[in-house]
């Protein structure tokens, strides 16, 4: 390490081609603070304890300043305040907003789930049955997703009859969507909650020759959910934007370190909305990405 | 059939009976074909492991090599061009070379086949992730690969099933493997081997030579499921992808009658273990159970057959006695001078 | 003779198919010494592990001190002063020979905690040890113990129990003469303390010499009983198997040919430094004596390819070969009866026939697939030319008597064409009708063309067999003695390194 | 100390040096404390596994029962106001009560261990699971129990040095096992059963209630490592919690010499088995390294001082036989008429 430096860290909750695109803010972001360090970190599991111990592992190495998307934010509070007594810590993805980190940097799952609501009323006039799929019941992303889905269908017709959750394991994720179309045929919408829950919706209702027949919603922007999209196969997708997670939060990181605090706000929140995407925006979008991670 | 088989046989029957009598659903033929495709990719991974634990090995690295050669797999076809027969080859290649490592740092280096595979577990989902940097591979959308795509995840009507060709795949390689290890020469050593390394060697059996092959064996078996379950999910997320397989695989295989000292187990009980595994997955979806009880499920349905199995093996065993006694009775009333037995 | 304390009454034992013991009556006097004789699978160890409180018995009383019981665990048996040594050794590899002697009973420090206080463990197995003259150390691991070495342990093990009755099951099967006599003398000792003991042996001149009674069993029953003074080999015999037995010695019909094997300068593991040379002659038994540890074992694994040879060469019909594997010696039709059958002889979970089948298994294959057809039907010209008693040859080795099963062995290798066969210890444990079978069937070989290395502890068995005696003494040929110079004195001169 | 155990202390300084070497800050107070504080809560349950290893048994469940009884702990301290030493007491009896049913299982039932905990792997999860309804239980936010917190996740300079009381837990674990396993005839029995079943049995000894033994242990160490584990994370996700544990302690027990054919193993070796691996894991963390390499570093660490420690057995072995030689010679040349060795 070249002396000197001090190093910023970005730690996710897990490995996912989402973070991907906020190591591509993040890449972004640290052209333009050549004084710092910046490093992008992947937990080898999606525990509690296991991310616990990179972000102490980064404290001993002498991190001048952490942005933790924290796989437990309700209950790691104690934890992330033992990190931020020793360094700068800001969250991301998920809060902690009784810890003593200093800002948040994110989006509204529940902000999300309600886009999407909204999504599958607009494709659903006349009502019907809705199942969704997600990797992880019971973390927090999923359960606000899912809660603002159903505050916004409440009281029509449509309806989400269940969730089924695959631990992140893709043969079962496909598998779920085929055994939800044998159990229930008169099925009209499914919903992925997850990134790659969209992509299997499709390929399952491809293989089936459904396509178009029954709704799908989706989040995140998966190649193939961004493709069905496009074809109009998916209603549409309901995306975050963690390449301004990264960017904006290291650069506000350093700035903070030192020593102007003018970004930050009193509540520390900073909310980066979502955007449905559709087949309107789809086009731009896609184009967007592309440039974002460097790709050909 | 043996009797181990046929036990899991019903429990298989009654499991599925009971779910079909609560939806009936479970016996439409789509949902049917779906489950086959399952035990079709799951089967194929089990026997390999089977193979090994017959030997008195294990191979936890199942999962691991499934999600190595699976990103390869889909990295080379659509990243790097190559053409999907080339590509088939090279990663069922691969898979051999895989097993032969381990085959002989078991052998050679005499190191506990836990540990070699242990550490292949560790190293190869690591190596994916790397060679990934933790990125989903996958194809893009529209790519296509027809033909390939026809023979892994197709599926051809037969007198009205859509049958998937992973179960061809999987009757193609329980039929081969049955073969091997019921009637072959190679399959006798296995056996063999797995009983009674020592009195193997002195009977001319090169004992290296065989573990080693089961090793080889399974890792080609496992890099052929590979590139099925590849191009079903078709996508991979490195970190996850196939994780916990190896347990799925030694679970069937244990099921299915293996022990895990070696010596023991029937293909046929493989397969069978795999589809009972697949139809409680199935039955968890279709019945409607919170997901998260799907492994409680599992876990308890197993337990029960085991036990029940286990109570009906002790009644028998009851039964043969009482009949010896019988027989003595027969022999304690004969005249005391009937000729000697010899 | 006092009363018997300890009595079996119509004792009975049925495993599925098999009727083990049937309505078997026997006692035992304080003080009294009895030979257990029967032919393999007569159902002596099952009487004596139904005594032993292994074995549940389907039916009869045990009488202890006038108290009656259906049955025994080991801890009764134990408690009524039963000390057993089984037939098969019971030892744990992962602990030392102490561990290994007071397993169960070891002495404990004072307090709750019931530490094991291995001082006073070690200093309870010395006097043991020095009893029985042995070469090896309370606090030896057992791993690096022999067989025979191991079957001594187990016979320290009861005896420190300090036991009202010893059961040996065929304690001496893989001793040498002198471990047996001294064997022999502490029996004697233990009776003069008012010890029971009851000895099992296939090695008629042994109950000849000890036992007070002889009990014969003859397919689960007892068939007779002999007094001290009517105990002799013949009478044994004519019990056990219902007729008379010519003797052992058979000549060879033709003289010895020419070289097959010819060991030059062999060195093994253990004795690097000492060299064996030898040869064996078309159609000559040669025996290889000498005692406990003087590495005859490590010789013949070393020939057959199990063991690397540390130097030396070997030459087959006078051509020079190499065998770094088992499965080089059988491809030149060099062949090994291993000393422990159940560990390296046998596979127990396989049936008979495929047993049989496992060296040679591509003959008995088309294209690779093993036909059992034929495996079957050389098993059963095995059976026949064998005289294996089974009615069927797909039952699972492991249900045979040891003799039975040391035939199967055997049948292996009589399948296939032998050039070389290397016998260690080719009658341990197996009965005298059997072992004149094998003797036969050895003399049959051998004139028939084969030459024969037989290992033997059995004193009797190398002066009435061989042709030939070599004399092992710490790895080193001591020296060979011709038929006219064959004897008891002899063979001991050499094997305690003397010269004769 | 046996040669096993030294040669993985040799492994663990070297692995050691090599990090502080290139990256100073591993020897820092805070780091040390906090490395050893995961090997306080990792090593109480490996030890737990190594107590059913060493009976030739398989604890499959260890992650789950992690899991399980986590959740349970605290819901009650946090949810029902249970005091927490009478919440801690019934942790550890169910702990016990589980072992003694898997040890049932597998005794009276005569279930193979790992069809037995292999249903409980499964099981508890989802008991789990569906019991917290997949949501995260943990400490809200100013839930505080100041002395159990203290006890379990606390600090204590000793001279400078923030010692966990995690490591006091293993130390005092670990001492109370050592003498257990290594000097008391319970500790004997369990390698006896381990080694020979049948001559354990033929001793007198009962070996099923050895086995149930080793489940109960293992069951009620396995529940003092959940409450510490919980206490650490002071949250626990069902779905994930302590998934995997079984494998890390399979391989700390393994690596400190544990055969999975029983009758093997020191408990020196698996608590060194335990620091190895958390070291590993603190390495890929300090030295920067990927952490999708963090597996594959910690399986080729592994895999190298297993290869190397062969590598010297064999040597060593080589050696031995020299020096055999060397003896041997000596005897030759003795006088030829010295008394007979006997
Ligand atoms: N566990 C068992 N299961 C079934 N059959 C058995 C079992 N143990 C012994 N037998 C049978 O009982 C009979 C008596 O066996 P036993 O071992 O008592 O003979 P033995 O007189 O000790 O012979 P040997 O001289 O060969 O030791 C044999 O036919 C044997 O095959
Ligand atoms: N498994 C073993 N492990 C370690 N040492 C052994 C082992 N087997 C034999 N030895 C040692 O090797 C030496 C030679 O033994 P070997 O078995 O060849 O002797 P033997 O003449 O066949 O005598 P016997 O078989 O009657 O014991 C002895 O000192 C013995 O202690
Ligand atoms: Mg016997
Ligand atoms: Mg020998």
């Amino acid at each position: 390490e070249a002396a000197g430096k001090k190093t910023l860290a970005f730690v996710v909750n897990g490995a996912s081609d989402f973070w991907k695109i906020a190591e591509a803010g993040v890449k972004k972001a640290q052209g333009e603070l050549p004084n710092y360090d910046l490093q992008f970190k992947y937990p080898e599991q999606a525990a509690a304890a296991v991310q616990q111990r990179v972000l102490e592992d980064l404290v001993a190495a002498g991190a001048a300043g952490i942005m933790v998307s924290a796989v437990d934010p309700k209950n790691q509070t104690e934890e992330l305040n033992k990190i931020a007594s020793q360094t700068v810590l800001f969250t991301t993805d998920s809060d902690a907003p009784q810890s003593k980190r200093v800002a948040y940097i994110g989006s509204s799952n529940t902000d999300l789930g309600k886009a999407a609501g909204k999504l599958m009323l607009d494709a659903l006039p006349n009502g019907g049955k809705c199942v969704g799929f997600v990797g992880l019941l019971g973390a927090d992303n999923a359960r606000e997703r899912i809660e603002g889905v159903k505050e916004t269908i409440k009281g029509s017709k449509v309806e989400l009859v269940d969730v089924r959750g695959d631990e992140i394991d893709q043969t079962r994720a496909k598998r779920n969507v085929e055994d939800t179309l044998a159990a229930m045929p008169d099925v009209s919408c499914l919903v992925g909650f997850y990134s790659y829950n969209t992509p299997r919706i499709y390929e399952v209702l491809k293989e089936a020759g459904k396509l178009g027949k029954i709704k799908v919603i989706g989040f995140d922007e998966d190649p193939i959910t961004l493709g069905g999209v496009k074809e109009g196969s998916i209603v549409g997708t309901v995306v975050q934007q963690p390449f301004e997670w990264g960017y904006q939060g290291m650069k506000l990181m350093a700035k903070y370190i030192e020593g102007d605090k003018s970004g930050i706000p009193a509540n520390g929140i900073i909310i980066v909305p979502g955007k449905v995407i559709d087949k309107a925006n789809v086009d731009d979008f896609m184009a967007q990405m592309k440039q974002m991670l460097g790709k050909k | 059939m043996q009797k181990k088989d046929l036990s899991l046989l019903i429990l298989i029957i009654v499991v599925g009976a009971v779910v079909a009598f609560i939806n009936p659903r479970f016996l439409l033929v789509g949902n049917l074909s779906n489950t086959a495709n399952q035990v079709g990719m799951f089967g194929v991974f089990s026997i390999a492991e089977a193979f090994v634990i017959i030997t008195g090995g294990i191979e936890l690295s199942v999962g691991s090599v499934i999600a190595l050669l699976g990103v390869l797999f889909i990295d080379l076809i659509v990243n790097r061009g190559v053409n999907w027969m080339a590509a088939s080859a090279l990663i069922i290649a691969a898979g051999l070379v895989i097993g032969a490592v381990h085959g002989a740092l078991v052998t050679k280096m005499r190191i506990q086949p836990f540990v070699v595979t242990l550490c292949g577990l560790l190293i190869y989902r690591g190596v994916a992730r790397y060679y990934t940097e933790d990125a989903t591979a996958g194809f893009g959308f529209g790519d296509s690969f027809p033909t390939l795509e026809w023979l892994t995840a197709g599926r051809t009507d037969v007198f009205g099933f859509p049958l998937p060709h992973t179960v061809v795949a999987i009757v193609v390689v329980a039929f081969v493997a049955w073969i091997v290890l019921h009637r072959s020469v190679f399959g006798r050593y296995l056996y063999a081997v797995g009983k009674n390394e020592e009195a193997a060697r002195y009977s001319g059996i090169s004992s290296d030579r065989v573990i080693v092959s089961s090793y080889i064996v399974c890792g080609g078996l496992t890099a052929l499921a590979a590139i099925l379950i590849a191009m079903y999910t078709r996508s991979i997320s490195p970190a996850v992808h196939g994780s916990f397989y190896e347990l799925y695989a030694i679970a069937a295989a244990v099921l299915g009658g293996c022990s895990l000292r070696g010596g023991e187990g029937s293909i046929l009980g493989v397969v069978l273990g795999t589809i009972l595994l697949q139809v409680l997955q199935n039955l968890v979806n279709l019945l409607g159970i919170p997901s998260s009880l799907n492994f409680a499920v599992m876990g308890t349905v197993i337990l029960i057959g085991v036990l029940a199995d286990q109570y009906l093996v002790q009644r028998r065993q009851r039964a043969a006695t009482a009949k010896g006694r019988l027989q003595a009775g027969a022999i304690a009333g004969a005249p005391a001078d009937r000729a000697p037995a010899e | 003779m006092t009363e018997p304390f300890l009595e079996l009454v119509d004792i009975s034992k049925i495993y599925p198919g098999v009727v083990a013991l049937d309505h078997v009556s026997f006692s035992v006097s304080r003080g009294e010494v009895i030979g257990l004789v029967g032919e393999n699978g007569a159902g002596k160890s099952t009487l004596m592990r139904v005594l032993g409180g292994v074995v549940e018995p389907s039916g009869g009383v045990i009488r202890i001190d006038g108290v009656e019981r259906r049955s025994l665990t080991v801890a009764d048996a134990i408690k009524a002063g039963i000390a057993f040594v089984h037939q098969e050794l019971n030892l744990f590899d992962n602990l030392d020979v102490a561990g290994n002697v007071f397993i169960g009973r070891e002495p404990l420090y004072a307090g709750p905690l019931k530490l094991v206080d291995r001082k006073r463990l070690h200093a309870q197995v010395r006097p043991l040890l020095e009893r029985l003259a042995v070469d090896f150390e309370p606090d030896t691991p057992l791993a690096e113990l022999s067989l025979a070495q191991r079957q001594l342990v187990e016979i320290i093990k009861a005896l420190s129990l300090d036991a009202r009755l010893v059961i040996m099951d065929e304690p001496t099967s893989s001793l040498t003469l002198t471990e047996t006599d001294r064997l022999l003398r502490v029996i004697a000792g233990l009776k003069a303390e008012g010890v029971s003991v009851i000895f099992i042996t296939h090695r008629l001149n042994e109950v000849k010499e000890c036992a007070d009674r002889a009990v014969v069993l003859r397919d689960g029953r007892t068939v007779g009983a002999l007094g001290k003074a009517e105990i002799t080999p013949a009478a044994l015999i004519r019990l056990m198997i219902g007729r008379d037995l010519k003797s052992l010695y058979v000549p060879p019909a033709a003289p010895p040919g020419k070289n097959v094997l010819e060991i030059v300068e062999a060195r093994t593991e253990t004795y690097p430094d000492r060299a064996v040379s030898l040869s064996v002659r078309r159609g000559e038994i040669l025996g290889l004596a000498g005692l406990v540890g003087s590495g005859r074992t490590e010789l013949a694994r070393a020939i057959f390819g199990v063991d690397p040879l540390r130097g030396g060469s070997i030459k087959l019909e006078g051509e020079p070969i190499r065998i770094p594997t088992p499965r080089a010696a059988i491809e030149r039709g060099v062949y090994l009866v291993p000393e422990d059958r159940k560990r390296s002889g046998l596979l127990l979970d396989f049936s008979i026939a495929e047993n049989i089948s496992l060296p040679d298994l591509a003959s008995y294959a088309r294209a690779r697939l093993v036909k059992p057809a034929l495996e079957i039907e050389n098993a059963r010209r095995q059976r026949e030319r064998l005289r294996i008693r089974t009615p069927d040859v797909a039952t699972a080795a492991g249900a045979l008597s040891g003799g039975n099963q040391q035939k199967v062995v055997l049948a292996k290798w009589l399948s296939m064409r032998p050039k070389v066969l290397i016998f260690d210890e080719p009658t341990r444990g197996i009965d005298v009708g059997a072992k004149q079978e094998i003797y036969d069937m050895l003399r049959r070989l051998a004139d028939s063309g084969v030459a024969i290395l037989m290992i033997s502890s059995d004193m009797e068995e190398v002066i009435g067999v061989s042709d030939r005696i070599a004399v092992m003494h710490e790895g080193a040929i001591s020296g060979f003695l011709d038929r006219s110079q064959f004897s008891e004195h002899n063979v001991l001169q050499l094997a305690v390194g003397h010269t004769v």
